[in-house]
Order: C-alpha cells, then structure tokens, then sequence
C-alpha cells in the first residue's frame, strides 16, 4: 500500500539543484499540480530532462517562468519564447536533443543500459563530440544514459499499490521516465483500489512508484 | 489555386493504401484534406496516436488527445496509444512509410535542413532529426523560394538536420528528386516551365526527357 | 482491414532458410498452430530466435522433433533433451544468449538502434569475440541487433486492423518480436471488432502486423 | 530440518518489506514458503510477472499464466504483466531488489558459476546472467558441498555467470558474504562449528570475531 501525500509535502523533499525527468508533451500528461507545489515553494536550480518546456503559463513553462530552472535537456523549446530569452540570457543552460534520442536515453538510464546507438543526429550539430561506433559498417551515435533524482509522473490511474495506466497521449514521456529516476512521483487524475488496474493494463508496475500524489491539497 | 494548395494536393497523390503517414505542423498537415476518398491510411502523430484523426467537434474536446503541435484531435476506429519509446522506435525502426515535412533549405546532395537558424531561430529540432533519418519516405514539401531567394542550394548553410538524403521534394513549381546523379526534376507546376525552375533553383537540376507538369488530382 | 488466413496457406510464405523470430516462454505465448502448420508442411532450414526452445511436443520442441532448425539463438535449451543431441550430434548450431540481452538485441532490431550496451556477459564466455564498449569509465559489451524474416507472434486478441493485446506472461517476446521482422504473422487467441481493443490496451498496432491466423484450420 | 529447508528459512529472513524479489527454480523458490506473514513483497517471474502467487486450486491454472519454470501459478491483488524487455529492463535498471539463485561453484572474489558444465550440461544461461548483473542483492542459495567436494573455490573452475560481486552467499552451513577482503564468515549452520565450515570450504574464510549460528525464524 502507497501513502499519497500531499502536494507541498511533495515538493519539499525536492532539493535545490535536483534533477527532474518530468513528462508531458506542450503541458499534456504534465504534473500541473506538482509543478504548482514547487512555484510556490520556490526552491530551483534544477535540471529539468522533458520533450519540451511547453508555453508560458502551462506546465514547464511555469517553472521557466518562475526561474526555477538553471539547465534543460529537451528536444523543442520553440513554443516558449521565455525559455529562448533566458537560454539567450545564460540564465537557462539549454541541451536540445532529438526527441527519439531523448526518450531512448532515458530509457537506458531506467533499464541499465551503456547507451544509445543511434544514426539520428550523425552529420549534424547534435554529433559534436560525441563517440561514433561502427557495427557492421554502419555508422551510429553512442548516446549517453540519462537519469533523474526524481521523475515528476501524470498518470491516468493509480491504484493502491502504484501501479499506473496512462490515457491516449498523454502516455508520451511518462511511463519510460518512470523507470529512470530515484525517486518516482505520480499525480493520478484519480486514485482506484487494487484490482481496478487489470494485471494486462498495468503500463507503469507500483514497485516503481514512491510517492502518490494526493487528491486534495 | 495558391502554393501551399498545390504542394498538399501534390504529396497527397504519393500517399497510397495501407501506409503510416507523419504529417508535419503547417504545410504538411494540410495533406490530410486532399487524400482521395478511397485511400485507407493511419496518420501518426509522433506525440503517441497512431491513427489521428480530424479536429474534434466543439466540446468534445480530450486534454489527453492531441496531435504533435499541441492541437485537439480526435482518433479513428482501430486507433492505438503509444508512448514516446514505442513512437519514435516505429519511426527509427522504419515502420513508419512516409513523413511530410517542411523545409528551410534542401541541397543537391539531398539533404534537409529544417530545424534552426543559428542566431536568429533555435526552437530544437523535436521529432524532426528521426524522421528524417528513420521514415522510408521522407518528403520535403515547401514554397520554392523564400522572399524570391532559393532555398534549393548546392549545399545548404543552415545546419542539417540528417544526412540522410530525403525521397522527393515538392514545392509549388516543380517535384525534384534527389538521386545519385544529384537532383533530377521530375515535374512541373501547373503552368511553370523548366526554364522558371532553373531560374529559381540555385542547385544544379538534372532533366530527363520531357518533364510533365504535375498532377493535381 | 486485414484478412485472415488459414495456417498451410501462412506457412508456405515461409521459405526454406528463413530466420524465424517465434514468441514464447517455455511455450506459453507460443503460436502453435503456426507451428504445426510449419511441420506438417516440413520445409526447414530455419534459423529459430527464441527465449528457448521448450519441450518435446510442446511449441518449438515441435520444430526441433521435426528436424526444421539448422540454427538457433536462444536463451535456454535446459528442458529440451533434443535440442540437447542435436546440437552435440552437429544438426543444430546453437547460440546461446542472456535473455536479457536476447530480447534487447531483438528491440534493437526492431527500433532502428545500431546495437546494444550491456554489462550483462562480461567476463563470461558470452563475451568471446565481442567488442567492448567504454562509457563514463564503465565497461559494456556491444551485442548486434537481431531481425527476422518472420515473426510468428501469439496474442490474446487481434482486431480487424491487426491491433494486438496480450495475456499475463503470454505476452514474454511477443510484442517485442512483433516490431522486428519484415513480415508479421500473428495467431489470435480470438478476432474482435474494431474498437473491442480500445487504444490504451493496444500493445502490438496494426499497422506492425501484416498477417492474421484465421480461427479455422 | 533437511539442508534445503535451513537454507530457505535463513535466506527467508533477508526479505524485508516492501522488496521485488526473484526466486530462481528449485531450491530458491522454496524460500517462499518461509516468509514472516507480515512480510509484504512482490516476487517477479522473469518471464514477466510482478506478483508472483502460489499453485491455483486444481481446475483453475491458466495456461497463460506460468512461472519462469512453466509451472501454473496465480497473480496477487495489485499484479502486472510485462514482456520481456520490459522484465530484463527492470532487472538490468536496478530495480530489482533481490534475487534468491542456486549456485554450482562460488569463488574468493565472489563470483558465482550456475550456467554450464563443460561438455556435461549446456543448459543455457536464461536470464541468470541478467540477474547477477543487474539485482540489487544476489543472494546464493546451495548446499555447501557435492558429494562431498566443495563449491567455494579460490577460483571457480566452471564459465563465470558474471564478473558482479554476489552479495551473499547461504548454504547449509554457512552465511558467507563476499567483500573487498574475501570471503568472511557470517554465521555458522546449526550445530555447525567454525572449523566444520573451513574444512567443506576451499576457499579462504575470514572470521571477524565470535560467528554467531544462524537463526531460522
């Protein structure tokens, strides 16, 4: 059985400078109300690994907006001029990776994996520095692991136990994030009792999952 | 009938029974509108749905079902969820037929540049570098120049977005095609001459026999 | 729409040869009546990628009695006294992999990554021939991807778009073999209608499956 | 109390709350039946399950639901299925917390031989290598000897399942774990006495202080 706490409960064991895997697509399957725990609290200098960092006033844009965030690894930052006037600014360090790289890498930071090898990004700005590995006479990127202190999860259910199912798409990030960081926070739209989540639709297995997030606040 | 008109209905010809299409945010998305009524195929958003469909009527609106530029879309009978991983492994791992995209500069070698301008425009690349690396059909489709100036180079000056080269590119005057020889001009616009693609393309195009206009429907 | 085909007229597109990917764990997930299809029509010369090759009479034990494996990639022969012989006696070539390992490789294959980092095998035999990789000062053994002409996948139910869902540990190999071969044949527990599969509890798209087993023989 | 019994009950005491534990095949699944009924774990099948129960009531085993030794079990409250990738990812990511694997030979560094015999019994690794690498705590659970011979070797003289450090090592007669210093002596068997163990033990024991003997409940 899981404990749900709640949100600013939450958003106090997050320390300064933590490094947060949050999913999410332009805000949908985003922790809203994990993101508004943490604006209120204040506390940032974190690394936030995402798709994106969404619009201003909408999920990740939140924590841009409130200066929470001092580096970001995403793939697109193009729907939030904030996060372009601050990567300008050198207030936010920004990481643009390819987005197909990006969930593998955190993928294999949650599945104990070396890499990634990968031809996406081979000619382009994304290679620079990085280690080129042959196999079989092809060319491929090897890309490093990716991991977080904590991974800020929206789910669709949880039930007692933790274990999740996603909707539609908002799956998108969440449940591969959900195997890559220490400590694993999930906002379920609604809570259920045991059994509510069939064994065959279980995407996320509670034995990941720390901490749920409360219904009220 | 404007550009970005003919350029839809143009790829949407190449659109054939049975496929997975990615269409692009802008100019490519408008393919959808032009497929003839009698071609089956599943639109993925690489998000996580395959099979997008149109807009949603008014108040039936799902936070959790968007398409990849964060509108509201809805899914067709026999659509699928899908995370990121599974997503972008179907784009990487060649299951995806065909993706249309849009381009800032495409060279002789055939490839694409689409993802930023250094100083000026840096939104990251998004999905863009594993489509372009990882579809079986990658087209291009865009306006032939840009404020008069041509944006099919002998080599382009914007960062590449793969060096992969891409299956076919369309824009309103004319359907070239990369190959090993370099770009061959497959088609005309509706009432362009060859004459007028030279003049408006700065890479070297190859002409083979006659070159027919192209169709539109 | 996908149409169902009976199992002799699947089992001839096999050819003599051919690398099979084939579901299952100690047959269960195992799509027998594929198999069967596959010995009574006793062409052979398969390369068989497996988690193992069961037991005598029991899903791949069926193949191996008949004589039709002249390779196998497999995790596990420890329950089949056959696979056992013959490959002491020289009739099958067996390589023996971490399961681990063996399904990742197979992931790999199908989702377009050039290989996989693993510490899995290190210092063991596992590891004879094979290039190691280091990352952040670790070390990691580079293992191929792996991809089948055919897979032959057992799911729980398909609809008429070849979406596929799995049951309990019936799923095993199944939904990861489904992503790399050039052709997809599933045998279905049952057939549904569109829509009996809702988009969330879809695990295979149909758009990975080419073939569907039809209920009768 | 037979020897596999002792071994049971003792490692049975390692299990703490909350825990994902594997259980090999044969003696280690024993440990099972040992666990204090306020012990709340999840046991995982590599075949993939989370949730591991015991034998179903006759008439109601579900051909789809099995053990990573084939045979018939249940599914707990709160169970998930996972394929393969998704089961080896788990492993191999860290988030095993223990697994419970019989050994052939252990040696003075450590590390653990339970795949093969040279020319006698090529069984295959299955997923062993995996979980030595990956799990949190690997636990060896043996008789102490072979007819007679001992298993805790200087060095193992069978092809190492890993190059890991196991974390414990549990017979019949002793609890052994291995260290930065080589193997030290824990706790003795019940009515075992320290030089009773050096003399079934060809490895090198260090003993640090009294050595307590074991307790079974």
């Amino acid at each position: 059985m899981k404990t749900a706490k709640k949100p600013r409960e939450l958003a106090e064991m997050v320390p300064e400078g933590a490094v947060l895997l949050i999913g999410g697509f332009m805000a949908v399957g985003t922790p809203e109300r994990m993101i508004d725990a943490l604006v209120e609290r204040g506390v940032g200098g974190f690394t936030v690994v995402a798709n994106d960092t969404a619009m201003p006033g909408h999920g990740i844009g939140k924590l841009v907006t409130a200066g929470l965030i001092s580096r970001a690894i995403v793939s697109h930052i193009g729907l939030n001029p904030e996060t372009q006037a601050k990567m300008i600014a050198g207030e936010i360090d920004v990481e643009l990776v390819p987005q197909g790289t990006l969930v593998e890498r955190i993928r294999a930071g949650g599945v104990g994996l070396g890499g990634v090898l990968t031809a996406t990004g081979l000619g382009t700005p994304v290679a620079d520095g990085k280690p080129v590995v042959e196999v079989d006479g092809k060319s491929f990127l090897l890309e490093k692991p990716i991991r977080g202190d904590f991974a800020l999860i929206r789910c669709k259910h949880a039930d007692y136990k933790g274990n999740l199912d996603y909707a539609l798409t908002a799956h998108n990030f969440n449940p591969i994030m959900a195997m890559a960081a220490d400590t694993v926070i999930a906002e379920p739209q609604e809570i259920v009792p045991i059994g509510a989540i069939p064994p065959d639709a279980v995407k996320t297995p509670g034995i990941l999952v720390d901490h749920l997030l409360s219904r009220g606040n | 009938m404007n550009a970005k008109e003919i350029i839809a209905r143009r790829v949407a010809l190449d659109v054939r029974d049975g496929m997975l299409v990615n269409l692009g945010i802008g100019l490519p998305s408008l393919v959808a509108n032009y497929l003839p009524d009698d071609v089956d195929v599943f639109f993925q958003a690489e998000n996580g749905v395959i099979g997008l469909g149109a807009r949603p009527p008014e108040g039936m609106e799902d936070p959790d079902l968007t398409d990849a530029g964060g509108g509201f879309v809805t899914a067709v009978p026999g659509a699928a969820s899908i995370d990121s991983a599974m997503s972008f492994g179907l784009i990487r791992g060649g299951h995806l037929d065909m993706t249309v995209l849009g381009g800032l500069q495409v060279d002789a070698r055939g490839y694409l540049a689409n993802w930023m301008v250094p100083g000026k425009m840096v939104p990251g690349m998004g999905g863009a570098m594993d489509l372009v690396a990882g579809a079986r059909k990658v087209v291009v489709s865009m306006v032939h120049t840009a404020k008069g100036e041509p944006k099919i180079l002998p080599e382009c000056t914007l960062p590449l977005t793969a060096t992969r080269r891409v299956s076919l590119i369309v824009t309103e005057m004319a359907v070239i095609e990369p190959t090993d020889d370099g770009l061959v001009l497959r088609e005309v616009g509706p009432g362009v001459s060859v004459e007028d693609v030279r003049a408006a393309t700065a890479a070297e195009l190859h002409i083979v026999g006659d070159v027919p206009e192209m169709r539109l429907t």
